[in-house]
């Protein structure tokens, strides 16, 4: 089990450090969030009278955006010279891989979320962040991830690419993101909280499937 | 007789319907340095591959000291170090960033001294803070032979170690090689430079067409007759 | 070299001159604006600052464009130097118009920020420059960097233009000044102030031109330093 | 000049013969903006009283962020083995290589475009297309291939790559935004054609500035 | 005396503070077969780039024909093939696509032909419609030096072609370069195989540490004098 964590350890590690050496990225990221949510504003400031009822919109489509621009690289860092072959031959149950680059992943689109929401508190003029909201969106994203990892490993495979990465990561984040919306909306509504229970239980069951199937899976996704 | 530390049984793989290993059967005994020669797509990657489980073959089974690699792979590639291609790196990692990672994921002691004593035998640790990114194709090559070594594993497989390497590089593998390992050290390895590889082999195995066409010992096999001999075997030698 | 230097010296004496000159226009001889509700009228003066930040920015922008341009067609460092340095001082300056403009707006329009048009256009040429100096940070190669970096000057000038004609064609809070007659009404100056306009936007522009040339003579310095690192092999 | 022009065709040929093959591009664009415009739907649906106030925000944001994914890849098929070496060693004006680039941007994005509008006619269920409109993105589409196949040259030779992309590309590609989604809304609301002619005058405008800015530049971006 | 084909003059080439050739003069006759040694990262595919007009200088000239390349780089782009470390070729097209795409960027007359032939030659035209993708590295290599070879150029800058080559293809190779482009054609080439490179040359250069450290006609040196005369002047070829 050490062997394992540390495992995961190294390869989380590794990712961290080839993104931390470009030292901009978090300001890229942060620029990148500022631009969506003007963009957004633009986009609906003439027409909806109220600009707040696109906030769990907004939020969602811009965590998914940056998310699958992030989800995109997990995996080309390691085309760079064939380390992805590198890693395959590491004497280890390679889900300690999967986990290891999931958890690089979920931490970039984590911390691009820290950036986002404050800025959108600002744009909107709204303060909808709550305790909740922050636990459903930490959960909406660890699915997001557990999913978006595998997938991003299926399109550096070519011969599995071009027939799964579509036609399985789009049903399969659906029902995540409608809970996570559903659930946002009902915050901002200001539900109860016993009333959100069933969108929180779906993210986390779904969240659990994903993450015990790529478990599962990984290796079959990667090996030749 | 003991069991052969690699057995290979009846090897198939095919691309599609590209049938690239036409059924291979071989047995490697430990401590044995075998060099396989052939032509441009003759089936030698392809083979080293599904030795080091990079690879599953379409049928046909390995053994390595009795076990089917299909059953425990894990168990086996802590042996196993590659030297492919791929140098195996990550560009925007430096050179001892590289190093320390595989280190980590085969869960090295005292990394750092194997690292250093790695990267002066290659003759880069005076550039170990600098990105792979920035090296020149030699200097990866050296990279990717510090990193199969790491480990120090008893089996070694290597597809054209030698390429990019200068003379003196190309000399200093030679000798890296030998003393790796100690006395048990098992040595598969590919080249093109056929003088390089005699020097190397105790036994020569040509490869052409996905069929082993002449395997014998080394020392039966005289320097000057190396290319006649590879003429004679391999025939015409197009791409098949 | 001790030539440019006193030309140096002299211009920041000029600068100082001028910045006092301004001042005084701005606040003792310029009348107060009688158009506006008195007790917003100390607060209107901002404008004094506010339009000639605004203006130099966009100024110094240009001068980045230029420079950008005769960068990619003569590659002299020369000119990656007044880029780098005259796209900083427009970010200063456009920073300062919008602080300004930010304290004018609490009175004037009763909150610090609003996206209007032009507010966020002028946010967009700040993002504009912010992303110019990322994009160099994000090279190593000095020859490269000074390279993408002129492209990617040229065309990020290319929307401030914008900027200046969004209040002239959106519908917006922002006032207007230079205009078509029949629009100047509500916010006209009058004579008194506008000369004081005038020379506040005549020292800005004197303040921004000395900056400028420090700024390079410094950039100047920071290529010499990095050429001594090099041979030092530091 | 039929020589510039075979060259302007045989790099189109090629980007448009890799697509075909991989479909890498296209799929993570269209799937993009199937999970954006559906998660815009969802969002609005419960809050905003008339969704199709949304309609001109959701078009645009949609294409611009799937248009940026699409971007990033533009230069991706060249890092293979090299190749882009390859185009630069040709003996022909760099700019023939720039225009094969951005025309297979372009198709890429319109092609994206001719799935999104009908999706967003159903989901919206008002049929918001008609001749202008049509017009109108083609023109919007055509000033933002143009500045991202260039930028997305600029941003492979960066250290953040990908993620620098969006950061370039939206401050500068505002203008346009601004004015596709101000003559949306003007088609949406039914204003006469004459009214928005200063905006279709306005898109034309930077268009053909960007074009001719970035035949001017490209042999810039591509040097090493 | 006539101006030579290629002049290199006081040029000079850093990576930011990392300087890799240090004032390199030479010059080059039209129709001579120069080959370069040198220890891993002495500059040699640096040097290369820059003469391909891949890479700028930082400083001196290279004049071809007695023409800055800086000032006519497409001109001069016509008469340069280049085989480097990458292949410069797409994964996602077939052997015969990637030609064909290069036919086009040269408007090659007849490219059908001329890609048959070149297949034929590199033994590739039973493959050419599998993606190179697929391909083993020697046939990726080959492509590459059909690539390069494509438009017939007099100039010819070969980066280690011989790399990954089989026996049998590198010497397919050696006759390939001794017909093409008739008696004018240049040949710049590296490569760690000494006495490859000296049955091709006429001249052999060695770099060492960004400088030119020999210099002189092959006909002065004798086959089994290659490897002493290397270690003299390489030195014990640390990497700078
Ligand atoms: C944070 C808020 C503000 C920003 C970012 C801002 C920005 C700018 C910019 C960029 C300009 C120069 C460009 C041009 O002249 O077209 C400008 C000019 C001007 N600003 Fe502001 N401004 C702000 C607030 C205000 C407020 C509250 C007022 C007064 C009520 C004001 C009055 C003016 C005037 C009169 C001009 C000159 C207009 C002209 O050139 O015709 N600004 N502002
Ligand atoms: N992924 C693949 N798909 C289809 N065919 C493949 C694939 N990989 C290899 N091949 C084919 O298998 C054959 C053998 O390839 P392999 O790489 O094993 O050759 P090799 O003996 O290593 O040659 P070289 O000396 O050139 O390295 C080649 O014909 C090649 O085209
Ligand atoms: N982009 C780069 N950035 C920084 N340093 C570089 C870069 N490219 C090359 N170098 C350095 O320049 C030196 C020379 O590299 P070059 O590739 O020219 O060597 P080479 O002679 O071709 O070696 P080899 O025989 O291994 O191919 C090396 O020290 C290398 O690290
Ligand atoms: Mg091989
Ligand atoms: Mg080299």
């Amino acid at each position: 089990m050490k062997r394992y964590l540390s495992v995961v350890w190294a390869v989380l590690w590794k990712d961290l450090r080839i993104e931390l050496r470009s030292k901009d990225i978090f300001t890229s990221m942060a620029v990148f969030a500022v631009l969506a949510v003007m963009i957004f504003n633009f986009a609906f400031e003439l027409r909806v009278p109220d600009k707040t009822v696109v906030i769990p919109g907004v939020l969602w489509v811009t965590i998914t955006f940056s998310g699958v621009l992030g989800l995109g690289r997990a995996f080309i860092s390691e085309k760079d010279r064939g380390s992805i072959a590198g890693l395959l031959l590491a004497p280890v149950d390679r889900s300690a891989i999967y986990f290891g680059k999931m958890l690089a992943s979920l931490i970039f689109i984590l911390v691009v979320e820290a950036f986002l929401l404050p800025l959108m508190v600002i744009f909107f003029n709204t303060n909808f962040i709550s305790l909740p909201l922050i636990l459903l969106l930490f959960l909406g994203t660890l699915g997001f991830a557990a999913v978006g990892t595998i997938f991003s490993g299926l399109a550096v495979n070519t011969r599995t690419r071009e027939i799964l990465l579509p036609v399985l990561l789009f049903p399969v984040m659906l029902p995540v993101l409608m809970a996570g919306i559903r659930a946002t909306i009902g915050f901002m509504e200001g539900d109860a909280l016993a009333d959100m229970m069933k969108w929180f239980n779906l993210i986390i069951f779904f969240d659990i499937l994903y993450i015990v199937v790529a478990y599962l899976t990984f290796d079959y996704v990667v090996e030749e | 007789m003991t069991t052969p530390l690699i057995e290979v049984v009846h090897l198939r793989k095919a691309f599609g319907r590209h049938r690239v290993l036409k059924g291979i059967d071989m047995s490697i005994e430990a401590g044995s340095s075998v060099v396989m020669f052939g032509p441009n797509g003759a089936g030698k990657t392809t083979f080293l591959r599904i030795l080091s489980t990079l690879s599953k073959p379409t049928s046909g089974t390995v053994r390595v000291s009795g076990v089917d690699i299909k059953n425990n792979p894990e168990g086996i590639r802590q042996y196993l170090g590659l030297v492919s291609h791929a140098p195996l790196l990550y560009d925007d990692l430096t050179a001892y960033e590289n190093l320390r990672f595989y280190a980590r994921l085969y869960d090295l002691d005292a990394p750092h001294d194997r690292i250093r004593e790695l990267l002066e035998r290659v003759g880069l640790w005076h550039r170990r803070h600098d990105l792979v990114r920035t090296f020149s194709r030699g200097m990866v090559q050296r990279m990717a032979i510090a990193r199969a070594l790491l480990h120090n594993p008893p089996i070694l497989l290597l597809d054209e170690p030698d390429t990019g390497l200068d003379p003196q590089a190309a000399e200093m593998m030679t000798d890296l090689l030998r003393e790796i390992g100690g006395s048990e050290r098992t040595i598969i390895m590919t080249t093109h430079h056929l003088e390089r590889g005699l020097e190397l082999a105790d036994r020569v195995v040509m490869l052409v067409g996905g069929l082993i066409v002449f395997d014998a010992p080394a020392s039966d096999i005289a320097y000057d007759q190396l290319r006649p001999l590879y003429d004679q075997y391999v025939g015409e030698g197009a791409v098949t | 070299m001790s030539l440019s230097r006193r030309l140096l010296q002299i211009l920041n004496f000029v600068a100082l001159i001028a910045m006092l000159i301004a001042l005084y226009m701005a606040l003792i001889q310029a009348p107060d604006a009688i158009n506006v509700d008195p007790s917003i009228r100390p607060a209107q003066r901002i404008i004094y600052f506010h339009v000639p930040s605004a203006w130099s920015s966009m100024l110094a922008f240009f001068v980045a464009f230029v420079a950008s341009i005769l960068y990619l067609v003569t590659k002299h460092v020369r000119w990656d130097i007044w880029a780098r340095s005259a796209a900083e001082l427009g970010i200063a300056f456009t920073v300062a118009a919008i602080i300004s403009g930010s304290l004018w707006a609490k009175p004037a329009w009763n909150t610090y920020w609003t996206w209007d048009p032009r507010l966020t256009t002028y946010t967009i040429v700040l993002l504009l420059y912010i992303a110019y100096f990322m994009l160099r940070g994000a090279i190593d190669e000095p020859s490269r960097r000074a390279r993408l970096a002129a492209v990617y000057g040229i065309f990020a000038f290319l929307s401030v233009p914008l900027t200046f004609m969004s209040i002239r064609w959106w519908n917006t809070i922002h006032p207007v000044i230079v205009d078509a007659p029949e629009n100047t009404s509500k916010f006209g100056l009058s004579p008194n102030m506008l000369t004081a306009f005038m020379v506040t936007n005549a020292a800005f522009v004197i303040l921004f031109v000395t900056l400028l040339a420090n700024r390079i003579s410094l950039g100047w310095a920071e290529e010499r330093m990095d050429a001594l690192k090099e041979r030092l092999n530091f």
